[in-house]
């Protein structure tokens, strides 16, 4: 195996935390380029927090234009349609065209919304969504922060997904609105109870909070990812995974949050214009993080699934988009559960069954009974 | 963290969000509003919390109480107001009974904080990390905290049972004495 | 930046608690108040762990906002419940008109 | 939602018997049984999570095999395929009066197709031929009307007009919607 490319791993936490000793290529290119005598000025720390951030935002609307012309292909696929073929090859230019439109609407707030909460709400999801992007370890050497209590920091951020919701739900005063802000609040933190066991089987089973360690601890061939090192145990965890991370993005079947048959859009029923593809682009860049932080935990993150082959960041996205295409395929294939069967689903079988899981992977990681 | 310039320009805009946004959390007439800037005081005290070194405290802080209780309080609100709802201004005499109760125990805790002598940071410290915080929680000795950590166990799930016990809606057609003596009393 | 200065951050946070909790009439308000003593107790307990003599326990520093985490949220659970049983029932949450509860 | 205990309240020999078998959980039956009766550990826990899951994988394969199979597209890309559109048999377009060779319709001006129009669309009128016989002199159709209903194909006994294939009707001048239909060109 290529050792130069995991040279930075082999560092102590302590030396990747510091901002100065922490190499990434492009952060070493930035340092050269305003050579300081002691290893790293105010400049070049600037520099390179503003390139993260150009970064950032460039991932996360890229990643939210090919989501959604991949989620309006495969739609139409899914429903013996062609989907958009118009703008550009292959429709490719759908989004843009449609991110176009809404940048140029007019945005209207209702009279007797109030405004504090009205335009503070579609502020907050691209906030919890970039921070959370900041940990995610893309490739070896790919990251921007690598907290060593990366994966705590993510079920804290993930957390607070909802909030904007509740508030601009309560914002709109629109009735629809609220009654999808209540199904939210109560959906997400219901589901954050099993999503944050799913995650505490990993770190029982690593040992590790830190994400870069988790995949470090992958290494190797695929059955060293933690959905088949922990036979039985693990697959089920990754099941419970998909199940409510799909909750927690409220999408179909858990999409009872907008339901547009029922509550008319839900939540951003009042908003228009920007404010609205906000929240749409938060939508689809929250779907690109849960998949990535699956592939982390489950499938490896950027190790490649044999020896012989080069990790590598491919391999981060290749798992995230077929864990999204699961999502796609989710939400084309299900109808919709009913509130109280969705509240049925988490407190009677799943909240259980993870706790059973857990107690049933402590036994196997205590006797060894592990590939 | 060392204490350096950028700690204290950090330490200090940090106390200044707690504080503003403690204020407005008291005074705003909008329940939802201070509900929102109780998230940014709290905020701000994870960020307080980063700089003291305490990374799990920081984290937990935002994981439990703004994922947890200011979304729980939100929600409070959400079902118990609506847009429009009356704002109910306190009489006078609690107004002046606040103050001067505030700052009897502003005047007090100050009074006594600036004997508290011990104020450099121990050059040897390390940061807490959470295998050593896990361990003292399942320590059994005398040192350790196995016995508060299960009665708080106990504690927090007879909280959650009891919260669902009385937040349970009582269905239309079944009959409950208390509902009827409670009813009629008001 | 030193113990002083956090200590007298607390405290200022804790009278903002005693104020709120005097003049609010909502119930909801009022554990907002609660909550943000109880904020001011923990940057107590964290700032007198980090800043510790030597041979100090810091790590308790760590564990005692633990404890004290799981008794608000225990608090504010039942707290709330109360709160919207009481809303549903009489549809008040004003504590001026809830002074017959102790009957 | 019913509660059970409307379920219990009737006796049993007074619901009505031809109900379908097929229905599951929508018979009041099957909600009692869903809701009253505590279902077993096994039942909930082991059972239905199998069973479920197998339901829930045969929908994801059917939409899966609609996925890659290219070919079942039912989308037709329009103004591309214009030449070789054909329209379904029962598509519904105007009204149209089909002629003959020679421009001769069936129609014997009977007006069942204007008394069968719900909102006055057709007007027949009829005039008379040189042996004093009624015939059909003007058949007015107003499309900007029609609600392509079809009754009055129904209507008519003679099956002079049917339903056409025509769906580019886009116009500027709403006063070319109301058509003439025994004319032919070079006749009348």
């Amino acid at each position: 195996m290529d050792t130069s490319t995991h040279q930075p791993v082999q560092q102590s936490v302590a030396e990747r935390l510091d901002p100065h000793t922490a190499t990434t290529p492009l952060g070493d290119w930035v340092r050269e380029l305003c050579d300081a005598p002691d290893g790293g000025n105010l400049l070049s720390m600037t520099i390179n927090v503003i390139i993260i951030i150009i970064a950032i935002c460039a991932f996360s609307s890229l990643t939210a234009m090919v989501l959604v012309w991949m989620e309006r292909k495969l739609a139409g696929r899914f429903q013996r349609r062609l989907g958009p073929t118009r703008t550009g090859p292959f429709g490719l230019l759908q989004t843009a065209a449609d991110g176009l439109k809404l940048f140029l609407k007019e945005g209207f707030r209702p009279n007797a919304s109030d405004p504090f909460t009205y335009y503070l709400a579609p502020l907050l999801p691209l906030t919890g969504a970039f921070m959370v992007l900041a940990v995610i370890p893309f490739g070896p050497s790919m990251w921007i922060a690598d907290p060593e209590l990366g994966l705590i920091f993510i079920s804290a951020i993930a957390g607070l997904g909802v909030l904007a919701l509740l508030i601009g739900s309560w914002g709109s005063n629109n009735k629809y609105s609220l009654m999808g802000g209540l199904r939210a609040g109560a959906q997400a933190i219901s589901y954050e109870v099993s999503l944050i066991l799913c995650f505490l089987l990993i770190v029982l089973a690593s040992g590790e909070t830190n994400l870069l360690n988790i995949v470090e601890g992958q290494q190797g061939n695929f059955w060293n990812w933690w959905i088949i090192k922990l036979p039985g145990a693990g697959f089920i965890a990754f099941i419970f995974f998909i199940i409510t991370s799909t909750a927690e993005l409220n999408r179909t079947p858990f999409d009872t949050t907008e339901a547009e048959s029922e509550l008319t859009g839900g939540f951003h029923t009042e908003y228009s214009g920007i404010a609205f593809s906000m929240f749409f682009l938060a939508e689809y860049v929250h779907m690109f993080i849960a998949a990535a932080i699956g592939a982390t935990l489950f499938l490896g993150g950027y190790n490649a699934p044999f020896e012989f082959l080069p990790d590598g960041w491919w391999w981060l996205m290749a798992k995230s988009y077929a864990i999204i295409f699961l999502y796609i395929w989710f939400r084309w294939t299900f109808p919709r559960l009913r509130i109280d069967q969705l509240m049925a689903l988490e407190w009677k079988f799943l909240l259980p069954l993870s706790l059973i899981n857990l107690v049933f992977a402590g036994i196997l990681i205590a006797m060894g009974w592990i590939l | 963290m060392e204490a350096t310039l950028t700690t204290d320009i950090l330490f200090y805009l940090f106390s200044a969000a707690i504080l503003g946004c403690g204020l407005m959390a008291v005074t705003v007439k909008n329940l939802l509003h201070s509900a929102i800037a109780l998230m940014g005081c709290l905020f701000g005290t994870a960020g307080l919390f980063l700089l003291l070194d305490h990374e799990f405290v920081a984290l937990m802080q935002i994981l439990v109480y703004i994922g947890g209780v200011v979304i729980f309080i939100i929600y409070a609100v959400l079902l118990t107001t609506h847009l429009g709802t009356r704002y109910l201004p306190a009489s006078t005499l609690k107004y002046i009974s606040g103050v001067t109760l505030a700052a009897i125990v502003l005047g007090l805790v100050l009074h006594i904080d600036p004997q508290a002598t011990h104020t450099a940071v121990n050059p040897d410290r390390t940061a807490t990390t959470i295998d050593a915080i896990g361990y003292r929680l399942l320590d059994g000795s005398t040192n350790g905290f196995l016995i508060p950590f299960e009665v708080i166990s106990v504690l927090l799930l007879s909280a959650m049972i009891g919260a669902a016990t009385i937040a349970k809606h009582q269905k239309p057609g079944a009959t409950n004495d208390e509902d009827e003596t409670g009813g009629s009393a008001s | 930046m030193n113990l002083t200065a956090c200590l007298s951050l607390s405290a200022i946070l804790f009278s903002f608690g005693i104020f709120g909790l005097m003049t609010r009439r909502k119930i909801i308000a009022m554990l907002l108040a609660i909550e943000l003593m109880l904020n001011a107790a923990l940057i107590n307990c964290v700032a007198f762990a980090y800043y510790a003599p030597a041979g100090a326990d810091t790590d308790v520093g760590s564990i005692l906002p633990i404890f004290i985490v799981a008794i608000t949220s225990a608090e504010m659970a039942v707290a709330l419940a109360v709160i919207v049983a009481m809303y549903r029932k009489r549809k008040v949450i004003d504590i001026e008109r809830l002074e017959d509860l102790h009957d | 939602m019913t509660t059970p205990d409307q379920h219990q309240d009737t006796p049993p020999q007074n619901r009505p018997q031809s109900r379908p078998q097929n229905m599951g959980a929508f018979t009041p039956e099957a909600q009692a049984e869903d809701t009253c009766t505590k279902p077993s550990f096994y039942a909930y826990f082991i059972k239905r999570p199998i069973v479920g899951a197998f339901s829930l994988l045969t929908g994801m394969g059917i939409t899966l095999k609609t996925l890659c199979n290219v070919t079942s597209t039912v989308t037709q890309e329009y103004p591309e395929n214009r030449d070789t559109l054909t329209m379904p048999p029962a598509f519904r377009g105007q009204v149209i009066m089909p002629h003959d060779e020679e421009g001769e319709h069936k129609c014997t001006a009977c007006t069942l197709c204007e008394k069968a129009c719900p909102n006055g669309t057709i007007s027949v009128l009829p005039m008379k031929n040189i042996a004093n016989k009624k015939v059909l002199g003007k058949y007015i159709y107003r499309f900007d009307q029609c609600t392509l209903c079809s009754l009055c194909v129904e209507a008519c006994p003679f099956d002079a007009i049917r339903m056409g294939n025509d769906f580019e009707h886009a116009t500027v001048d709403k006063d070319s919607l109301v058509m003439v239909l025994n004319e032919k060109e070079g006749r009348l």
